[in-house]
């Protein structure tokens, strides 16, 4: 259960079991034709995989260097990669007999998906959702609520997904026996990481594929961004043992010199947090701070204990984009391709622009399109007030 | 250094109750930590506040709000085990930390600090077994009781719980984080009494014993009783009375514990 | 440039040569096997075609009758089937050497695609939009605004969408010679109709080639909602001559013996709207009436010609389903599949509910589920305040 | 009934004012057309207001709100016509209406209601020449004058359009919709020239016609003009002092018409 030194299981004694249960359920599933198929079948028929591979055409001519593929998460049914996942799990939880699933979610992409799957296989559905987040949120959570999901606000700690994901796992310690608690990243006690990684490299197998067949090989670099670090893994998994560079970009927020950031892998050190070993943003006592990002999917204190390992053994490069070089990079995309990136993919996109620019135009850079910008349509708005007419 | 069993009070059953460093001030945690000694506590809990306490309950979340505000961290914790010591407390000290903060202060510091402030055992509420060797393995050379917890999930595991055991087993009284609970289900009988067979050292309740029936219920199937939440509640209503009349106010709180452990006393 | 006695071209003399040179163009494109493969291109490697075919399993037990299956028009780019047309006008208008497009747009989803494609393929894009939906879709506007498209209130009539459509035709009317006019639906005088039902029939295609696969047959019903009708014309096209009952759903807003509906075909009467010959709500002057439906895109005065040919020649059968209806319908797709459907589409859904519970359970039903439901939120919200908690 | 062509006065030049029937109120449209008359007026264009007259720029979308606001309709607009002849109008008065109302009031009410109020002509903004065969033939077994518009971008149209026309032919005078212009271009007057040198029957300019030197250039090039949207305004300036002095009113606004059209009065 560790990815070098990273990862493990620091929970109460009371979700070992439950997760020794999953992890065997987990590793059969994984083995089971069936499973595999019904996986395959909901993610082609329901989510509507494959998803595109985009050439960007003009994006690449205006950044003047590698071209730009986009790998389109956002086409996905619920508009993010969040989807694969939540199908994994809720096929896994029917599986081992959980009628009952907990998520936790920030931004509200992971609750959304997570009602979505209830919804479809029958589970009943409980989202942890920050108070504060809540508020802010208030389209995703009503979207939630029309699937058939109670919203729990968490009202503890600073009142976001950090405080969400306690209160999930609070309350999946006293009510694991019959629910299912359903991680919407690759983080949290083993087997969680792995799993999500397995539901999710769907991302990157789908796109070694595509790529082979419009590009005759491999690309030369791939760009994912990384707040838990889900579609990044899920992206990068298929391709760890291939010749390409993969980088994750973390959220600079206001700057990595300032204490408004999320860059977790950047400035984060050691520590435990949800359950696992990996980088964290803390304070020199071990209590976690807040992290910052305009993109509320890449505000975790946190990252995937796979990303601390993947760092530290320099398999993959991660850099850091302050909101404006997305926000900036989010504009080049609609204007230059029609597409409106969600904020969090647009950090990638940043740095996406950054490298292409460096390589020549025989090269290749694959894009995570981690999810559709049409959540953070309010966020822009009130970012850009006046700057858009 | 003394050591745990050194200072552990031969009485019967344990009353083992859990405070939180710096709630409602540094200062009263001294004073609750010797009222709580006098009051027929046989072992102290001091609480290390953490910004994110995912094993307790908004009752205890609170108090770690409350202590964090007045800059508590695992270092003044511990210095303040230390204070206590020089005031006079003489039962086992039982920091109960969740692991991130060990892990930043480094092994060394911690253990230094420990030994320097005269803590007696560790109990870390997120480091199950598994996770818990090289820890262990520190402590015992330190010779810090580490405590383990065991819950009626644990199931197959609580063989290898129960052997590893130390000081006293702290047996979760049901599925769940820490709080104030109404009642016990059949199994948590059972569980209990299995794990009073397998264990060599004391068995405490703790999770949800917030009435004097519930000691006097579950008194049969263990040793002691671990007494969190119900504490810390008492602490908290009585906050601003603190502030108006600390003597008065100490006294009916050691008025309301004694109410709450009789049936132990009872026994004594 | 008819269907029976319906369409022609009713414009204002300076239209007659840009329309005949569109109608010449597109001839000319759709026989180039360059044109239709770009298209398809696009369409598949941008929009993410072919969509999903959904096999609603729990929703078809719920309903205890014919199988439903939904054709995942929401899982296109932007979310609804009207990118399809709009990458083949698009095409279309570079092949014609038009640097600039014009859109009307009611609820802002035809602008987004039309600014979308704009953005994608580099042209100049001017979206006509009521003033009073530019207020109500402040979202969509702003969208519009990110891709890089101009919005034009149109400040005349009721400043909804059939003002919309007037203040866009004027504008063409004046720039004809360098503008390209992109209509949304099947709607307008020759060749639009036909145009646009031609770049809407892969969902038909699609459908027929997906339902071949899973079923081993056609579906003995399909059913599509109606408002200009072009998901309907796009999805019906290719079964017209298959033993398939056709079943389009107009909004009856309130009711249809209420003055608050849009059920052109139902209550309308023949007349002239926006260049072409079909049904319309008017009174006895001739004036057009402004139709009401909570669904903004269903609430236009007339109606595709074609659709009046097939309701004449009653090949397709029309209903109409109310507001209630279709809100129930759209909660009911929430709660049982997972998936919020647009208001649009709900039509659509809650007579297939009605069809399907009247068919035995080895007969199949295919709705056109030709959007998603993320736009209609906030009408949902003001709508059902304090009924989903 | 007489014909247009023995209502038309033999002016060198025509002078074709439009006004909306009803704006600012039925009875003024009528006391307006004789003004016109009086003012020189060769024909009158008398306009059935339109929920959606999409050929129509702002300033007759506003007049045709007004005028259906004064529950306006094309039958109503016919009455006014007749009502026009019985208080004296001579010159002929075409009817200039979308092809929507004439749809719903049906071909024979249209064409009863048209002979027994005297309309002369037929102008329907929205019926090209391929869709207006029907009507066409209609208006000539009524002898009615189906007026048609040739505009620049009408090319290999314009040989159709001239052979059927009738009455004068409307030259579109810019791409576009009715409104008020500041400038024509070269293409225009070639445009005239070659649509004069076609027709048999008197070539109008209309579309943008809003000041008196839009008269002195185009003059050379066709054989009158259509007034429109600049009429509209004048009238809609003075909707609140036709309230106060109607009279006054009427005057000053026959003043305004007299100097725009003055290139023409000239001639006379």
């Amino acid at each position: 259960g560790r990815f070098g030194e990273f990862g493990g299981k620091y929970v109460p004694e009371t979700l070992m079991l439950p997760l020794e249960e999953l992890e065997q359920g987990l590793q059969e599933a994984l083995k089971d034709p069936n499973f595999l198929e019904d996986y395959h079948y909901y993610l082609k028929e329901y989510s509507g995989r494959p998803t595109a591979l985009t050439y960007a055409e003009k994006l690449s001519s205006r950044i003047g260097g590698a071209k730009i593929y986009l790998k389109r998460e956002d086409l996905n049914h619920t508009g993010a990669h969040k989807i694969n996942n939540a199908i994994g799990q809720a096929l896994l939880a029917k599986r081992l007999g959980k009628k009952k699933i907990i998520a936790e979610t920030g931004a509200g992409q992971h609750g959304v998906a997570a009602a979505t799957v209830a919804a479809k296989f029958g589970l009943e559905c409980k989202v942890f959702m920050g108070e504060e987040d809540i508020e802010r949120q208030a389209l995703n959570v009503f979207r939630m609520k029309l699937l058939g999901a109670e919203v729990i606000p968490a009202t503890s700690g600073n009142k976001t997904l950090k405080d969400a994901t306690n209160e999930a796992i609070r309350y999946w310690v006293q009510h694991c026996e019959d629910h299912f608690y359903m991680i919407g990243s690759v983080v949290g006690p083993h087997p969680y990481p792995y799993m999500v990684r397995e539901f999710q490299r769907v991302i990157g197998e789908e796109s070694k594929r595509q790529f082979q067949e419009r590009e005759g090989g491999l690309p030369d670099k791939i760009v994912a961004c990384v707040g838990g670090g889900s579609n990044a893994i899920g992206m990068f998994a298929p391709f760890v043992d291939d010749a390409v560079k993969l980088i994750g970009v973390e959220a600079a927020g206001k700057g990595i010199d300032t204490p408004l950031h999320a860059a977790t892998l950047t400035k984060g050190t050691k520590g435990v947090i949800h359950g696992s070993l990996t980088y964290l943003i803390q304070d020199e006592h071990g209590q976690i701070i807040e992290p910052y990002s305009i993109s509320a999917g890449l505000d975790y204190p946190g990252i995937g204990p796979e990303h601390a390992y993947l760092k530290d053994s320099n398999r993959v490069e991660y850099q850091s984009v302050t909101d404006e070089e997305a926000l900036e990079a989010l504009h080049i995309l609609a204007k230059e391709e029609g597409i409106i990136p969600a904020i969090e993919s647009a950090h990638a996109l940043a740095t996406a622009y950054k490298e292409a620019a460096k390589m020549p135009s025989d090269q290749t850079v694959l894009v995570c399109l981690s999810g559709r910008g049409d959540k953070d349509v309010h966020t822009l708005m009130n970012r850009m007030e006046g700057t858009v007419e | 250094m003394t050591t745990y069993l050194e200072r552990l009070p031969k009485h019967d059953k344990l009353f083992i109750p859990f405070i939180m460093s710096g709630d409602p001030t540094p200062e009263l945690t001294i004073k609750l930590a010797l009222l709580l000694e006098e009051a027929g506590a046989s072992v102290l809990e001091l609480g290390v506040p953490y910004s994110d306490p995912l094993a307790d309950g908004p009752v205890i979340q609170r108090a770690s709000k409350r202590a964090l505000a007045h800059k508590t961290t695992i270092t003044s914790t511990m210095e303040l085990a230390g204070e206590m010591r020089r005031r006079g407390l003489k039962i086992p000290i039982i920091l109960f930390t969740y692991f991130n903060p060990v892990l930043q202060l480094g092994e060394e510091s911690f253990f230094a600090l420990a030994k320097q402030n005269q803590v007696d055992g560790l109990l870390i509420p997120d480091l199950p077994y598994e996770e818990s060797g090289r820890i262990r393995e520190k402590c015992s050379e330190h010779a810090i009781t580490y405590i383990s917890l065991v819950a009626p999930t644990s199931k197959d595991r609580m063989n290898t719980i129960t052997e590893h055991a130390q000081g006293f087993l702290y047996c979760i009284s049901s599925l769940g984080v820490t709080g104030v609970r109404k009642e016990f289900s059949e199994e948590l009988y059972a569980f209990l009494d299995e794990v009073k067979k397998k264990s060599n050292v004391p068995t405490a309740v703790g999770f949800g014993i917030s009435e004097s029936e519930h000691i006097q219920t579950l008194k049969p199937y263990c040793d002691g009783f671990v007494v969190g939440s119900a504490l810390i509640k008492m602490i908290e209503q009585k906050e601003k009375q603190f502030k108006v009349d600390e003597e008065k106010t100490l006294h009916e709180l050691k008025e309301q514990i004694e109410e709450l452990i009789s049936p132990l006393l009872a026994e004594r």
